[in-house]
């Protein structure tokens, strides 16, 4: 007799269910079993009906972020070693999200939060690729390269119930991008990003939950990113509050 | 069917199709151009490219040396009008990606760093850290958002491509959240689908990598070429396959077998380097292909290590050093932990060949077209005729940049000439197509897609593995029919349409058996060795006189044809390839 | 997207926070032993803090010590009732919380001026 | 069809995750310190109303209720430093060409202060009433 552990998967068919539901799975056990191998093997072996996303299985691609035992975590990075002593794993989809199905979440509007805030190096004055790279030490990289990590997963927008309870807000992922293009030195953008920060959908949402960083599978601290913003914001608040008393337009 | 018209349609938004888009962009802001992918596109398996982006920038290297490295490594049956074009844009696509934003790797004065690499010769190898591909893959993907005119199909299957007057007009694909059908008509199609190395069991590739592209060109009578030519990179983690970059052993990682003996030395690799001192093209900065049949031999011979996870040697990074390995190679470090519980700084990490790179693809000239007038192809989908019988490892990244690129121009040329056709004239052919994919949906036969998918790539890894052996390469093309065979009678359990994952990866099934089938058919077909197609029993040397030939292969009724193209020699004659001190030697005289 | 104006709030509740972490506890603990400590000489305890508001400065530094804390806390209480999902629209929240937080700063400097 | 379930959070959501059990306590040491401001605001209140009242003040402070609001308090006050101060390093970061200063040390200097402060303080308390009442 090979050791089993139960594996509790939710479940949602769209054309079907009107809501979640849970299912049970015993799944083999083996040491080196993520929670990725446990659902292709449900899948592949038990019920092919059962839908989740994944792909490189080596926690650099971003698909397969889902709850497990009310954590967001990657299922690839995630064994079931770590949960022998409890009872049962459950699975679910991610926190905040829709769900599309079953264990897959739709994360466009997290994807529409990226595209806002101009995630691309930004100069004022584009040089050509025949003058050469854009010097840049390695210590200035360095101010940015923890922001530079993020593979997009949304677990930092499962874990924020900021983002639960208003999905307009741009979230953590979205606006520690920002953040690292505001940071490279390369950059000129920030005074076109800031607008995006200043808002009451951008860095102002956040109350530092900290949640955010403690998920991240990647060590980008969003929140740490968030916090550093509002700085930012707070100071550019006061300049154009100056600039307005001075009687410039509002920036 | 929900019907929709572009000038440009890419499929696949990894390295190439993110550059071809960017390109296409830049070469006409008119045109409507649709990025179609099955995955949001940084989740494409570009991600996963660790090592790094060849191209040349030290002054005492050449474009000269980096073409002989690239045309020596593959064992003579590159193209080397399309390797000239190729090292003459590396660098300048790898500045660019640079002043798009890619963190790459700085000396302390902020100018770029570079790398060695297996088979290159001087170290040219750009690099973000360990996470080469992830870096330009995002870098790539959020450029792209600059470009009003780039819209995008998140999570669209494509299914088919649609011809009209004998050119590509266009592709079907589903929509993943619904499972409805769209049709999309365009006047240019770029496939950028990627590799297919999920035919075999062990590889380094994501779930998605199931050659979608090579397919769908293959259904359309577009030839697939050097189809044999498939890389074992040396150094995957045992029992999964996951990579562990060859930047390793060219940040100074060492091999040793059971013994603690550094075996290379004994195949046409060494001398030994001494430890902390790598050596390019010696010992592990051998190519990839000559350090993968080492370990077999090895394995042979009994002298691998015997782990839980299957047998492996080791991978040796001790001596580097915490701060080095944490500068150079934290992924590593961080997937050795995570995935067999090894820290790279205290402890070997074992390791073995796994599936890596399919060299082969869908035919292209040196401009990226295909056969089939309408359709280009770039990255590793394509065959662009660059790598030819063993890849070098950091030329792929830089291939799709350059060629990237150039299949955006053309198809912006040929896109700004004129609109695409009248969806409407496509869409009976488009409802036909739809009909077949439901039927699929419906079906309700005997065999298991699980099974047939397992069977496949158990064959391929038995006869067009590391090395061929006569009889299992009979083996593995009868295997491919049949399970052809037993495809058709495919049973689905789930019938409905969103996000129905089942539907498609039987649809992925459908594509992996024709790669596969391709793959296995162009093996037997060549009946030499040479770079990673290895014959050791029945044709252990390389022939030029009968097979200094491209692969083609042509999909038929029963079994493929194969046919043969010439290859590109300009200046540089076939010669024996030297590693080590033989190839030392070679360099003086 | 619109400019908020949370920077004003967040400015003051940082300062509040930092003052607190800085000095909460000690003032927390000087208040609760000050029956004590002032018990030999309840009077000269008066005086004592009577010369503190009698400077501007000292004054200053009391309503620092009132109004950031006000406003500090106030904000945090603010937030917390939203996260509460209390079901209330934010705007007489804001007025409420932020509102008092003014209004007792308010009060508060004007009794060190009457002092 | 495209019919997402939609996820809407519940009003108890952070009873369910310690990690927002953390940062609900945090928060909430909020209502103990600000009725510890109110409560010095009726000392200065009652100082304004002349020594009679405020020595009135000072001995109501006796009282087990604002015995207890001070514990409680206290320890609010405690738990705020120490939390303020451990997200203080993501908040402030001191790296510039000229300048780098790394965050366990600006952490560092920020506990170091508080301790400095918070004891300082109370000794000057102590000693100022002390030699006020030895006068």
């Amino acid at each position: 007799m090979t050791e089993t552990v139960t594996v509790r998967v939710q479940r949602y068919r769209p054309e079907e269910d009107t809501a979640p539901w849970e299912q049970s799975f015993e799944v083999p056990y083996s040491e080196d079993l993520s929670i990725l191998d446990a659902l292709n093997q449900i899948k592949d072996q038990q019920d092919p009906t059962l839908s989740h996303r994944w792909s490189c299985r080596m926690a650099i691609c971003g698909s397969c972020g889902v709850m497990v035992n009310n954590e967001p975590k990657l299922s690839c990075k995630t064994f079931l070693r770590d949960y022998r002593e409890q009872a049962a794993v459950t699975v679910r989809a991610l926190d905040n999200f829709p769900i599309e199905r079953d264990l897959v979440s739709d994360i466009s509007g997290f994807i529409d939060h990226l595209e806002t805030v101009q995630p691309w190096l930004i100069r004022s004055e584009e040089q050509p690729v025949s003058a050469g790279a854009y010097p840049q030490t390695p210590e200035q990289m360095q101010r940015y390269a923890a922001f530079s990590q993020c593979i997009n997963c949304g677990l930092c927008y499962a874990a924020c119930p900021q983002f639960g309870r208003d999905p307009a807000f741009l979230g953590p992922g979205a606006l520690a991008l920002a953040q690292r293009y505001n940071l490279d030195s390369r950059d000129e953008g920030a005074a076109q990003r800031m607008q995006w920060l200043n808002a009451g959908e951008g860095v102002w949402s956040c109350t530092f939950v900290g949640y955010c960083s403690e998920v991240c599978p990647k060590d980008v601290d969003p929140a740490a990113a968030i916090n550093r913003g509002k700085v930012a914001s707070d100071i550019n608040y006061a300049v154009n509050l100056l600039n307005i008393l001075r009687g410039k337009d509002d920036a | 069917m929900d019907v929709r018209q572009a000038d440009i349609v890419i499929v696949g938004g990894g390295g190439a199709g993110l550059r071809a888009a960017i390109a296409a962009a830049e070469a006409n802001p008119q045109l409507d151009i649709l990025l179609l992918s099955k995955v949001y596109p940084m989740r494409s398996h570009t991600v996963a490219a660790e090592g790094g982006c060849a191209g040349v920038i030290q002054p005492h290297d050449s474009l000269d040396a980096h073409f002989d490295d690239t045309v020596s490594g593959g064992d003579w049956l590159c193209d080397q009008d399309v390797v000239d074009y190729f090292v003459r844009h590396a660098t300048e696509e790898n500045l660019r990606l640079e002043h798009w934003g890619c963190p790459w790797s700085r000396k302390p004065d902020g100018s770029i760093n570079v790398r060695a690499f297996g088979g290159m010769k001087i170290e040219r190898t750009w690099f973000a850290a360990d996470k080469s591909g992830f870096h330009i893959l995002h870098t790539l993907f959020q450029t792209s958002l600059k470009y009003p005119s780039i819209r995008r199909c998140d999570e669209y299957f494509c299914t088919d491509l649609l011809l009209e007057g004998g050119a590509c007009a266009g592709i079907q694909a589903i929509d993943m959240r619904t499972g409805s059908h769209t049709l999309i008509a365009a006047s240019a199609v770029i496939l950028a689908t990627g590799g297919a190395a999920r035919v075999y069991r062990y590889n380094t590739n994501g779930g998605i990598v199931t050659g979608d592209g090579m397919a769908l060109a293959y259904r359309q009578g577009v030839p697939l070429r050097d189809m044999e030519f498939v890389q074992y990179h040396p150094t995957g983690l045992p029992g999964s396959g996951i990579l562990i970059t060859e930047a390793a052993r060219g940040e100074g990682g060492v091999l040793t077998n059971r013994d603690g003996y550094r075996y290379l030395q004994d195949y046409g690799l060494g001398p030994e380097t001494p430890l902390g001192e790598p050596k390019n093209k010696h010992m592990e900065l051998g190519p990839r292909d000559r350090l993968s049949q080492a370990f077999w031999h090895e394995a042979q011979a009994g002298r691998a290590l015997a782990t839980s996870r299957g047998e492996a040697v080791n991978l040796d990074l001790r001596h580097l050093g915490e701060a080095r390995i944490n500068e150079r190679l934290p992924f590593i470090r961080d997937l050795a932990r995570t995935y067999v519980n090894v820290d790279a700084v205290h402890e070997p990490i074992p390791v073995r060949p796994t599936a890596h790179y399919t060299m082969g693809g869908i035919q292209t000239d040196r401009y990226t077209a295909t056969a089939l007038s309408g359709l280009f192809a770039a990255g590793e989908c394509a065959s662009v005729g660059l790598h030819g019988a063993n890849r070098l490892g950091s030329n792929s990244l830089a291939e799709l940049s350059v060629f990237g690129r150039v299949a955006g121009e053309q198809a912006a040329a040929r896109a700004s000439q004129g609109p695409s056709v009248d969806p409407q004239r496509l869409l009976a052919r488009a409802q036909d197509n739809a009909a077949v994919w439901e039927a699929l949906r419906e079906s309700t036969g005997n065999e298991r897609l699980a099974t047939i998918r397992d069977e496949m790539a158990r064959a391929m890894e038995d006869g067009a593995g590391i090395f061929r052996l006569p009889g299992q390469m009979r083996q593995t093309c009868t295997k491919v029919a049949e399970l052809k065979d037993r495809y058709s009678d495919l049973g689905l359990v789930d019938r409905s349409r969103a996000f129905n994952t089942e539907w498609l990866n039987a649809i992925e099934l459908g594509y992996l058996l024709d790669v596969a089938e391709a793959m296995a058919h162009a093996a037997l077909a060549r009946q030499e060795s040479r770079g990673s197609h290895q014959r050791p029993e029945d044709f252990p040397q390389r022939d030029d006189a009968q097979f200094l030939k491209h692969s083609l292969v042509y999909r038929a009724a029963d079994a493929p044809r194969l046919d043969w193209q010439d290859v590109v020699i300009t200046r540089s004659q076939p010669a024996e390839r030297h590693y080590g001190a033989a190839g030392q030697q070679e360099n003086k005289s | 997207m619109r400019r908020s104006h949370e920077p004003v709030a967040w400015s003051l509740f940082g300062a509040g926070g930092m003052l607190l972490a800085f000095i909460g506890p000690g003032l927390v603990l000087t208040t609760a032993l000050l029956p004590w400590l002032a018990a030999d000489d309840p009077q000269a305890t008066h005086a004592a803090i009577g010369a503190l508001l009698a400077h501007p400065l000292g004054k200053l530094l009391v309503l620092a010590c009132v109004a950031l804390p006000l406003f500090h806390t106030l904000h945090r209480i603010y937030h917390g009732l939203h996260d509460l999902h209390l079901p209330a629209p934010r705007l007489p929240l804001q007025l409420l919380c932020y509102g008092g937080a003014t209004l007792l700063s308010a009060v508060t400097g004007w009794w060190l001026l009457q002092v | 069809m495209h019919k997402p379930y939609i996820q809407r959070q519940r009003a108890d959501w952070w009873l369910r995750n310690p990690a927002y059990r953390r940062y609900m306590l945090r928060e909430a040491t909020a209502l103990p310190l600000f009725l510890y401001t109110l409560l010095l605001m009726s000392g200065l209140f009652q100082f304004t109303r002349g020594e009679a009242a405020f020595l009135q003040w000072l001995e109501m402070l006796r009282s087990p209720w604002l015995l207890a609001l001070h514990g409680l308090a206290l320890a609010a006050a405690l738990f705020h430093a120490v939390t303020w101060i451990a997200l203080v390093p993501k908040i402030l970061v001191i790296d510039t060409d000229r300048l780098r200063v790394s965050p366990a040390a600006v952490k560092l200097a920020h506990q170091v202060g508080a301790v400095v402060c918070n004891a300082g303080l109370l000794l000057l308390a102590v000693l100022l009433l002390r030699a006020a009442a030895g006068n």
